[in-house]
């Protein structure tokens, strides 16, 4: 105790340098940037490959197959986000630090968003106009991925906390994420089909906020008890 | 024992350096000629077409694009088989300035083909077959350049990308023949060899010059960046060392 | 159960080194001690505080070395030692970290990635993020694994400095720790053995 | 040389214990295999919720999704299928190992395949009926899965062994296997759809085994060429 | 160039340590000779023969223990060491891989998932691979590591034995091996060692 009170604690410090850490390693092995938004472009050109490409018909299906791609590419990165960590030794380092463990996850995750979510927005326009989405369809899309996907990335790490010592814990993974991000896919493409149909689309985009604030809130909280648990 | 001695020396960076340097000039000149007199000729002096007008013109850089986007695939592809059979390092460096150049090709082409779409399909893209398998053309590309990026021993990584444009090669009759396997929007082939081409010869003299020219170019920048690349590469050889130090 | 009855208490300038033979417990033991694993029955007091109640501070003054060195292959040892560090609550200081890395004999190799290193070599990054760390208690688990010969001796006297000033170290090793300045202490944990075969016997 | 020739070389027996031991393996984390029919199902429901859940649409749709889904599940067990290996220093004892490599690869594409591809083919029928395809497209489904699935398994092996040394190869694994994934599927579509309008699809199918073929003869020897030239 | 001028020749018999310090290329080395790594110059014979032209022979005679053990973790031992021995052409008899768990002191662990297995005994089981393997060149690389001590005294009088009835050793540790029969030879790295960090110079 004494010792805290003594020591002035640089719990921002310590998580700046997460953050650098975490993105250092992704510009390094750039893999882990472009394997999201390449699994990203994939899904959706994948699509209209199997099914019919009729225009019509793609358009309609637009909304859904950006998000299904952008949930599922963020679910494929999540499975590393700690297991990497857990691999070298690093997690024991991380539950070994003086900061307030939720902090740090949070760190981590915001590391995680800005290398897969943002990623993912920034590039959706662009899937938008290979998917024929009516124009009006394109900047809630937008919209809707800025405030829904960190939602899947911090939903997504409570499901990466508790299997971070399984050895293949993808499906696990899979199915503990599945049924937090379901309301935020239902809600996302509600949003953008109103929008591409002319309609109000606030009050789901309302939903999308407020799933972001007490995820927010709350995540960080059970990630960190979920890894000090798990961790035996 | 005639041939091994031609394989060495092909295989030898220094022996292709003093070459390619005579060579250069030559290129430099037909290739600029070939493709001012095409592109001039095709742009300002053919006839507009009876069905799309002028916006056909973009042919003079779309088809030449095209063909040079898979042949210098195959031209990898044998530069790789080279590498593996004789362990040649002069393949694995062609092997590697190759790529930027085959997948800069191959935007160009999917770029005009794009531009070229929006007046005559009223879109800018389409699934359909052709322009689907060039954009996997395009991912072999980047695949195969990512590949030696992320490998960081140069041996390995050429090794690697060697057995990786193998492997990719089943995807070339694949382009070429899509058009026939699936009915698709895009055109189908019209200049063949076996067969007269059913194209107006005054559009397709400054085509064919312009495909020469497209060749040509390739060629130039392709020596070009393989003279740098064996410079760096053979850069504490005696040899690079004297051409430096002059 | 794994162990019963074991008890034992650290101070100031005390190195406790745990025996036992392979599969004794010596890592369960380190692990629950640094407050990775829980532990089934015990306590475990820091400072006359029971741990629970103390955590931060005793994080805040111990390093734990663990069978898997902690360090990013991808990043330079420089690197690895920035956030090491700094999750240590310490800001670290370019000189000091060169003064670290050339002590553990990392000269030259600051800006390599570690993915490039040979095992030796990563474990003394480690090794380098715990002197710069200045932590009073140190937790090593097998520390001269994959050190050479100049090393070990150079470690053993390491762990005699710290803890002729004033620190703590409780450390597992196999090899037997030459003991100069007489404040070595050991702790067979094959007295205080249950039957290691018996914790599979609950499970199945 | 000699030595060879005395000792009779047990080669099917090593094979045999290769896929025993990855089978065993497999059914000791269940998640390996049920990872890739989670995943599946979920492809397979997340789409009616992402698009319209109109059953005309759906069931034009149906082959499009299942196909791609099945891909897309098996494209991602496959990271793990030497990496796992490599981890652990296993794969050091294949390369040991004096029988031909290619044999033993094979062994470990076929129980992969017995773990992914073989399971979503059992599995594909109750997704169709899910999905409304209508009945003549269900027995084509299934059969362009049996030989589509296995040629997934091949090729992706061959970015899977190009990609064992790099760290978060998984995005390039993706996009090296993905031009060889795309004839496969847009066959394998082509023929359900086919026989969803009760056209005549034994083309489509005879592709199909072409590839199938030739991927047996030629993939074991690129994949165990690559293990080869990257265990440097 | 880690080293140069390096060569040397085996008989049956012959144990030869493999000595250096951290990143010397003592791994680098073994890897080469084992195949898995390629070199940049030099040739490797085997049996006189070139070993590209006779991997198979060599790979069925020798057997590779590196860093890491090669060991499924959720296979138990006896599970590991079928697969192991097939691999290498032999059919595994029950009472032969017992017989091994048992000498290298798994008695009681035969069924136990190896994830369950302290870092000892997880390579102890590669112990027992390496016995029922009956290779004749062992290539072993830091064997000694997370060994107790009544451990390395057993592997020391196994590798003994193995070269005094004609086996070869190819061996690496930072410990001193006692040699009892006087068939241990050295082989220092740093004789011909290059420079280490010329490497990097050549990437970048
Ligand atoms: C992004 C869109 C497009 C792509 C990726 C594309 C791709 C290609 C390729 C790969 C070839 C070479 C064919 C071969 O090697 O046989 C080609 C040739 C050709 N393309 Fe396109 N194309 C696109 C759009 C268009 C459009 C919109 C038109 C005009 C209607 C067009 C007209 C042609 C013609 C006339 C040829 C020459 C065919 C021949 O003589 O073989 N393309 N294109
Ligand atoms: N995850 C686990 N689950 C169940 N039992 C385990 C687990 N890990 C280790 N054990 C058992 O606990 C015992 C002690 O293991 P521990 O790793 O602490 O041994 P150790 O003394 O560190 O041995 P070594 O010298 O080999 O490192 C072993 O008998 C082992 O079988
Ligand atoms: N993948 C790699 N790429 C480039 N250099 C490497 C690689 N692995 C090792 N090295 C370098 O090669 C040298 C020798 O490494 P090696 O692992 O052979 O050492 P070692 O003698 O086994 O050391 P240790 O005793 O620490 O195990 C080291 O200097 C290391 O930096
Ligand atoms: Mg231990
Ligand atoms: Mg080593």
């Amino acid at each position: 105790m004494m010792n805290i009170e003594q020591q002035s604690m640089r719990g921002g410090a310590a998580c700046l340098a997460l953050i650098r850490r975490d993105l250092t390693l992704a510009f390094r092995s750039p893999g882990q940037i472009i394997n999201p938004m390449a699994f990203f472009l994939m899904v959706a050109s994948l699509f209209p490959l199997g099914i019919a490409p009729d225009k019509d018909v793609l358009s309609q299906l637009a909304p859904g197959i950006i998000w299904i791609g952008a949930l599922l590419s963020v679910l494929m990165s999540l499975d590393s986000l700690f297991k990497s960590d857990q691999d070298d030794g690093s997690l024991d380092q991380l539950l070994m630090s003086p900061h307030p463990l939720a902090m740090l996850v949070l760190a981590k995750v915001f590391s995680h968003w800005l290398t897969s979510g943002f990623c993912l927005t920034v590039m959706a326009p662009l899937l938008a106009v290979m998917l024929h989405l009516p124009g009006e369809g394109i900047f809630p899309l937008a919209l809707t991925l800025l405030l829904g996907t960190p939602v899947l990335s911090l939903a997504g790490a409570i499901g990466a906390a508790l299997t971070v010592r399984i050895q293949r814990g993808g499906v696990l993974l899979t199915l503990l994420s599945l049924p937090l991000y379901i309301p935020v896919l239902i809600f996302a493409t509600g949003a953008v089909n109103a929008a591409a149909q002319g309609l109000p689309w606030n009050g789901h985009l309302l939903w999308l906020c407020v799933f972001l604030l007490s995820g927010l809130c709350l995540a960080p909280l059970a990630i960190a008890g979920a890894l000090r648990v798990v961790s035996e | 024992m005639m041939k091994w001695t031609f394989f060495h020396k092909l295989g030898s960076p220094k022996w292709f350096y003093d070459i390619s340097g005579k060579w250069l000039p030559w290129l430099q000149i037909t290739s600029l000629l070939s493709l001012v007199v095409a592109l001039i000729w095709g742009l300002a002096f053919t006839p507009p077409d009876y069905l799309q007008g002028n916006s056909y013109r973009i042919i003079f850089i779309h088809v030449p694009a095209s063909f040079l986007a898979q042949a210098i695939y195959m031209m990898m592809a044998t530069a790789a088989a080279v590498l593996l059979i004789w362990r040649i390092k002069l393949a694995d460096m062609a092997l590697k300035v190759m790529a930027p150049i085959g997948a800069s090709f191959c935007i160009l082409s999917l770029a005009t083909g794009a531009i070229w779409g929006q007046p005559t399909w009223g879109t800018w893209w389409v699934w359909d077959a052709r322009l689907t398998s060039m954009l996997i053309l395009l991912f072999l590309y980047i695949g195969i350049i990512a590949l030696r990026g992320a490998i960081q021993t140069s041996e390995v990584a050429a090794k690697a990308c060697a057995i990786l444009s193998l492997v990719g090669v089943v995807n070339i009759p694949i382009i070429k023949y899509s058009v026939n396997w699936w009915n698709t929007l895009h055109q189908g082939a019209t200049l063949k060899l076996t067969e007269k081409p059913s194209m107006a010869p005054e559009m397709l003299w400054p085509l064919l010059l312009a495909i020469l020219g497209f060749y040509l170019f390739f060629t130039l920048v392709m020596f070009l960046r393989l003279r740098v690349e064996i410079l760096s590469r053979e850069k504490k050889t005696r040899w690079v060392k004297a051409l430096v130090g002059e | 159960m794994l162990f019963h009855n074991l008890s034992f208490q650290l101070s100031p300038g005390d190195v406790l080194q745990i025996e036992g033979r392979n599969g004794a417990g010596k890592t369960t033991l380190l692990r629950i001690i640094a407050g990775l694993s829980s532990h089934a029955r015990g306590d475990i007091f820091w400072n006359d505080l029971p741990l629970s109640s103390v955590y931060a501070d005793f994080r805040l003054a111990s390093f734990f070395l663990g069978h898997k060195p902690g360090v990013k292959m991808d990043l330079s040892p420089l690197e690895n030692m920035h956030w090491r560090l700094q999750l240590k609550n310490i800001q670290p200081v370019e000189s000091v970290l060169f003064a670290a890395l050339g002590q553990v004999g990392l000269y030259g190799y600051e800006d390599i990635p570690c993915s490039h290193l040979s095992a030796g070599q990563l474990r003394r990054v480690t090794f380098a993020c715990l002197i710069a760390s200045k932590a009073k208690l140190w937790i090593l688990d097998e520390p001269f694994t994959a050190i050479d010969i100049d090393g070990v001796a150079w470690l053993e006297s390491l762990i005699d400095e710290h803890a002729t000033n004033g620190g703590m170290v409780l450390i597992t090793s196999h090899q037997p720790l030459s003991d100069h300045k007489g404040n070595l202490r050991k702790l067979k944990l094959e007295d205080f053995a249950g039957d290691a075969l018996e914790v599979f016997d609950d499970e199945y």
